[in-house]
């Protein structure tokens, strides 16, 4: 159960977010929508602890978040993907997906040391998962490339993947399909679901309203900072304030075309 | 000539200490260090005081290692809010504070004069057994912490401290603590700076204020850079290769007819010539930082 | 193609540094430096005598270093003419400490190792002469200590001579001085490093022996670009005297400022006065008393006209005076004891250490090797000169 | 210390204020002209360039060569001299510091490193370990209240003003300021928005340079010049930008000037009359401490730096 109550966030004079509402079931794909520079990438910063926000309260499981720091958050099992997927250049695949996982023996550096055994097991068995996750994600035979030479559509896959290393609850993901093939996107999509339907919770960013309609059964429409909207999908294109608010942005085509299933 | 090559080499395998805890900083971490050289300074007046107040040596070497550990913690914990060169400028003013109270607080650290006549294990062997016992000491510290920084970087520690260095973000969002990681990885190298400083001031049996400058912390930057910032290996290359250009550049006049007023000018101008002439042809170093493999059939 | 690449570059550079360091090999097996400029410009023969020295040639005592060295360099072409050292030429590889002790140890090992030196002349802070004496009294080498004045240098041990005389020898000659003057509150401007440390504590107590008062201690850090607030507190302080000692860039900021700020109407005592004022404009030292080493015996005129002949210009610093005398006894205690090997040179150096007439007044070293008296002149810097008192 | 009438302690605050306010303001005209041009820089090399300090000596000598060996004379040998340090300063961002900023920051920083050293082992080579003066002549100083201040010192803070608020105008009214400043800021989308970022970044390196050894001449002026110049100017100068924050001018002269307060104020604080005791001063052997206690304060409660716009990488 993830809740926010009037979220405000202001940089400088700007007021980017003010009174923002929002309520997650468990197991639910909740999409957040809204024209560029809306605020939906400064809402999940704060969402996920990246940002502390200057008015409201973010409870998860009847867990405050909103004061905790961004590391605090994803170890409640909230974790977060980026815009822009960027990866180390200086780490393979299986690295970065490791980087991913809990390993208390082989982050702690006088314990780690000295168990090697300990360390070694705890390692083998995450190495074990990570390579079952780029299976999953059709990344198996990048395995041994620098995280950093992928594409943007396979980073994208990776920082999905890194995310999964722990089993999330939560899965804040910021336009998971922005800037990638056709087909890389349906990939996406498909493991995107097969993960809420292992019981993840998961709020997506998107611009492609196909990807929303097929994915979410609500979403959230953020404009100039507020919830204009909470609502199914194809309920959108008949909401006036939606239509407003869309009209003149970029891609209004999107309203109309995304909301039809393809 | 075999003496000097032999006091050259362990000068080198202490630098290597040295070189291979700035790398598991600057190197691995992404922390640019400054006051590094205050790392090595508590290491080498925690031996020299220990040694003037009649202590037995391995007394001063623990105490360097206990106190520079809780100094890299405390400096880490400054890096919460500062940004990297905000935060290397921090660092160099520590070293500098540090550096004035050993030159003002005579009573303690021998002020300006240093502490000399340091008393170190191998004092009363003499002549080539006392030297080979000195390099196979400081070689064999070296190795050990090459070990220790290799294992340190390769597991999961070192994993997320690499992460953090180039993309901090994904860190965070990893449910790393960046400030914790920072405070821990230089708590844990501090100790090897600071040991390789109590074993030089116990070699040359003396340590004064001059050896804190950060024209020090400079040379140790200047290893790194020319071994492979980011490789440890590199790390105790580079140590070796700029102690050869160093003391090797001292038989430059002897070979050259420099005229003596300018020999050493002309000395520094080549090694400052040599550094920049390679820096621009090679900057990623001897050797450069390599992806690690992961052994998956285990 | 590329792996080779690769392996090139690391590969050259290390190759270069081997070939910096094995070239030390062959200098060494040649007999050490030709063309050496120390050796006075005639090309050393082979088997040569080799002497070392380390100087702070560069870093912030660069100026004294290279004084230092002009001493050994007319001393070493004095010693060529007259015939050199049992038969052979004299060299002598001067390297460079850039003022600090790790690298002094460096060249003292390489001076010790590969040059196989019979002594070493070093250096001119105390925090670097101490653990480099030390180095040399382990090795079994001869030290002469040129130009450091802590009395931590006397425990040294039996290697190690000292042609300059200690703070303890100056301190007292000064108190007695500024006492018999009449200036009974003293206030007291040096370095805050070695040399200036041991100038303060012996000065206080023979001069407070002596029934004056220190009004002011100034230790203050070197290189800075204003020394007001340091003189501000000495003027505060009202002495009757200001006791000071400086050099290079130090000496003419110091000087300059005071003069600026009116306190050469106070009287000034410099301790080695020549090196205090010669860096200063003349107007700025107008009138400053202060002591210096006797360059008056007829050893230290002949030396201080070579040495105008050679240079152009009058002592820089007393300093060259100390490596000159240094430099001529170990020649002349080796060419005595007819052998390069340290215990033989020692009990020639100490033989000749008796009233030697040295160009900075008679040497005798006293039980521990240090010089134990020390004439010192008492001048006044008049009109760009320093000139002999009354 | 006891009871005072109050014309004793007006003079007595006289006495005290007037060295300390001649100190600061000779200091933070130093200071403030070095740490201004590599404030300005960083932006366009991106690595803190430590041979920076460097053209103070440079431009020092440069014109103690045109002043004493070509005759020109203080004034004209002065600008000269720093010319030639502005041209060094272009030569050297052409050939090297271009080069190195494209490599890591650490890269960057060892290899200005290195040239600085370079550029040490250059002068002394050349002129030699001795310091050096301008062939000014010396004159006692004009007594003001117990202080006195020289007319070199005059001089050079009144020049310092002028330079600055030239820079002020410059930046603030003319294209070629908002070039500047858009470049330093960001040469990429400068580049974008059609400015010669290449023009830009050369006349600010030459302005920088030639800033850094206008710094030096006055150095020179006021007291000597001398190889460590640079060396010893090294760590108050990226104090003082770092304090005032990367990249902000007017962030370098506060800095500056708040440094150049603290170092000759804290000195003159009797800690004794605080407390009513016997007179209790801070040993002087502390002073460069100062600076570095100060920055150090800075950044735990402003850790942008006092002017820098938030966190900011290296």
């Amino acid at each position: 159960m993830f809740i926010s109550r009037g979220v405000g966030k202001s940089f400088g004079s700007v007021q980017v977010l003010r009174d923002v509402e929002l309520e997650i079931e468990p197991g639910e794909i909740v999409g957040l929508v809204g024209p560029n520079g809306s605020g939906k990438t400064t809402l999940l910063n704060c969402l996920s602890g990246f940002l502390n926000p200057d008015a409201g309260t973010i409870e998860y499981d009847g867990t405050r978040l909103d004061r905790l720091a961004d590391w605090q958050v994803s170890r409640m099992g909230i974790r977060r993907t980026f815009q822009t997927a960027s990866q180390p250049m200086k780490m393979s695949v299986l690295e970065a997906m490791l980087c991913g996982a809990a390993l208390p023996i082989g982050s702690a550096p006088v314990r780690g040391l000295f168990r090697r055994k300990a360390r070694a097991a705890e390692q083998a068995a995450a190495v074990g998962k990570a390579l079952e996750l780029l299976d999953f994600l059709s990344l198996s035979h990048m395995t041994e490339e620098p995280a950093g030479r992928l594409s943007g559509g396979q980073k994208k896959l990776l920082s999905l993947g890194v995310a999964l290393m722990t089993d999330p609850k939560v899965l804040l993901l910021d336009e998971p399909t922005a800037g990638v093939n056709p087909t890389l996107r349906l990939t996406i999509a498909d493991r995107l679901k097969d993960i809420n339907a292992n019981g993840t919770t998961l709020l997506v960013i998107e611009h492609d309203m196909g990807f929303i309609g097929r994915m979410c059964e609500r979403v959230y429409v953020l404009d100039k900072g507020s919830v204009i909207a909470a609502c199914r999908p194809d309920e959108l294109k008949d909401n006036p304030r939606v239509v407003e608010a869309y009209l003149g942005a970029p891609r209004p085509v999107h309203v109309a075309t995304g909301v039809s299933r393809p | 000539m075999l003496d000097f090559a032999l006091y050259v080499a362990t000068i080198a395998a202490v630098y290597a200490l040295f070189a291979l805890s700035l790398n598991l900083q600057a190197g691995v971490t992404g922390l640019l260090n400054f006051g590094h050289v205050a790392f090595f300074g508590v290491g080498a007046y925690s031996s020299g005081i220990v040694a003037l107040h009649g202590g037995h040596w391995l007394l001063g070497v623990l105490v360097g290692v206990v106190v520079s550990s809780l100094l890299g913690a405390v400096i880490g914990r400054l890096g919460r809010t500062l940004a990297a060169d905000y935060w290397a400028i921090v660092t160099l003013a520590v070293a500098e504070c540090l550096r004035l109270v050993v030159v003002n607080e005579g009573d303690l650290t021998g002020g300006p004069q240093g502490i000399s006549g340091i008393a170190g294990p191998f004092s009363s062997v003499s002549g080539l057994a006392g030297s080979l016992s000195w390099l196979v000491l400081c070689v064999v510290l070296a190795a050990l912490a090459y070990l220790v920084a290799e294992t340190l970087t390769g597991m999961q520690f070192g994993r997320v401290l690499r992460l953090l260095r180039e993309e901090p973000m994904l860190a965070a969002s990893l449910g790393h603590n960046i400030t914790a990681e920072k405070t821990r990885v230089l708590a844990v190298a501090a100790p090897i700076a600071a040991v390789g400083g109590s074993v030089y001031t116990l070699y040359i049996s003396y340590i004064g204020p001059n050896q804190l400058l950060p024209i020090e912390t400079f040379l140790v930057f200047t290893m790194l850079i020319i071994g492979g910032i980011g490789n440890n290996r590199g790390a105790v290359f580079g140590a070796l290769v700029i102690q050869l250009i160093y003391a090797g550049s001292r038989f430059l006049k002897d070979i050259f007819p420099i005229p003596d007023q300018s020999a050493s000018s002309v000395r520094l101008l080549i090694v400052g010539l040599v550094l920049t002439a390679f820096l621009m042809t090679r900057p990623e170093g001897l050797f450069a930082e390599k992806l690690r493999r992961i052994d998956v059939h285990q | 193609m590329l792996i080779r690449r690769r392996l090139m570059k690391p590969a050259a550079v290390l190759g270069l540094a081997v070939v910096l360091a094995a070239c030390g090999g062959t200098a060494a097996d040649t007999g050490g430096g030709g063309g050496d400029a120390a050796s006075g410009g005639s090309d050393a023969k082979a088997g040569a005598v080799n002497i070392g020295a380390v100087l702070p040639l560069t870093g912030s005592s660069a100026s004294i270093g290279e004084d230092q060295r002009r001493g050994i360099e007319l001393a070493v072409a004095k010693i060529n003419e007259d015939g050199g050292v049992m038969g052979k030429d004299l060299n002598v590889i001067v390297e460079d400490s850039a003022g600090a002790a790790n690298s002094a140890i460096d060249a003292a090992k390489k001076l010790v190792t590969v040059d196989k030196v019979a002594a070493v002349m070093g250096e001119y802070s105390s925090g670097v002469t101490v653990p480099l004496g030390q180095y040399l009294q382990q090795e079994g080498v001869i030290h002469m200590n040129v130009g450091s004045s802590s009395p931590e240098i006397a425990g040294i041990g039996d290697k190690s001579f000292s042609v300059i005389g200690l703070d303890t020898i100056a301190s007292k000659f000064a108190s007695e001085q500024l006492a018999g003057r009449g200036l009974m509150r003293a206030a007291i401007m040096v370095p805050n490093n070695s040399y200036g440390e041991g100038i303060v504590q012996p000065f206080t107590d023979a001069f407070k022996a002596a029934g004056g008062s220190v009004t002011e201690t100034v230790l203050y850090t070197e290189g800075q670009t204003s020394y007001r607030a340091e003189l501000e507190r000495i003027a505060a302080s009202k002495p009757d005297v200001v006791l000071y000692s400086a050099y290079g860039q130090d000496s003419s900021v110091i000087n300059q400022q005071a003069f600026e700020g009116g306190m050469q109407k106070t009287p000034w005592f410099g301790i080695y006065l020549t090196m205090c004022t010669v860096d200063s404009a003349p107007a700025t030292v107008q009138n400053q008393i202060g002591m210096d080493v006797n360059y008056v015996g007829p050893e230290g005129q002949d030396y201080q006209k070579a040495y105008e002949a050679k240079y152009g210009e009058g002592f820089a610093s007393t300093f060259s005076g100390y490596t000159y005398d240094a430099t001529m006894m170990l020649a002349k205690a080796i060419d005595d004891a007819g052998s390069t090997d340290a215990d033989k040179i020692a009990a020639a150096l100490k033989k000749l250490g008796s009233g030697y007439a040295g160009a900075t007044g008679d040497i005798t070293f006293d039980d521990q090797n240090q010089r134990s008296e020390q004439p010192y002149l008492v001048l006044k810097y008049t009109d760009g000169k320093v000139v002999e008192e009354g | 210390m006891g009871d005072q009438n109050p014309d004793h302690s007006r003079t007595e605050a006289g006495r005290v204020l007037v060295p300390i306010l001649i100190d600061t303001l000779v200091r933070t005209s130093q200071l403030s002209l070095v740490a201004v041009g590599l404030s300005m820089t960083w932006g366009i090399v991106r690595f803190a360039n430590v041979a920076h300090v460097q053209y103070a000596p440079v431009g020092a000598y440069f014109a103690l060569v045109a002043a004493s060996g070509l005759g020109l004379g203080v004034v004209a040998g002065s600008l000269v001299g720093i010319v030639a340090a502005g041209v060094v300063g272009v030569l050297l961002h052409l050939f090297f510091f271009r080069r190195l900023s494209s490599f890591s920051s650490a890269t960057a920083l060892i290899g200005s490193l290195a040239l600085s050293i370079v550029i040490t082992a250059s002068i002394q080579a050349i002129a030699g370990p001795r310091p050096e003066r301008l062939p000014l002549p010396s004159a006692p100083g004009i007594p003001i209240g117990d202080a006195f201040v020289t007319r070199a010192q005059v001089y050079v803070v009144v020049l310092t003003a002028v330079i600055f608020v030239a820079l002020f105008l410059v930046l603030s009214f003319t294209n070629l300021g908002r070039a500047i400043r858009c470049v330093a800021a960001n040469p990429d989308l400068a580049s974008s928005s059609g400015i010669d970022v290449r023009r830009i970044s050369t006349a600010v390196v030459f302005a920088a340079a030639a800033l850094a050894a206008t710094g030096g001449v006055f150095i020179a002026v006021d007291t000597s010049m001398s190889l460590e110049m640079g060396s010893t100017l090294l760590l108050a100068v990226f104090a003082a930008v770092t304090m005032g924050g990367i990249g902000s001018v007017g962030g370098s002269l506060l800095a500056a000037a708040i440094l150049a307060l603290a170092e000759s104020t804290v000195l003159r604080i009797d800690f004794g009359a605080v407390f009513g005791s016997h007179p209790l001063l801070i040993p002087i052997s502390y002073r460069p401490a100062v600076g570095f206690v100060a920055v150090i304060l800075v950044m735990l409660f402003r850790p942008q730096g006092l002017f820098g716009l938030g966190g900011r990488r290296a």
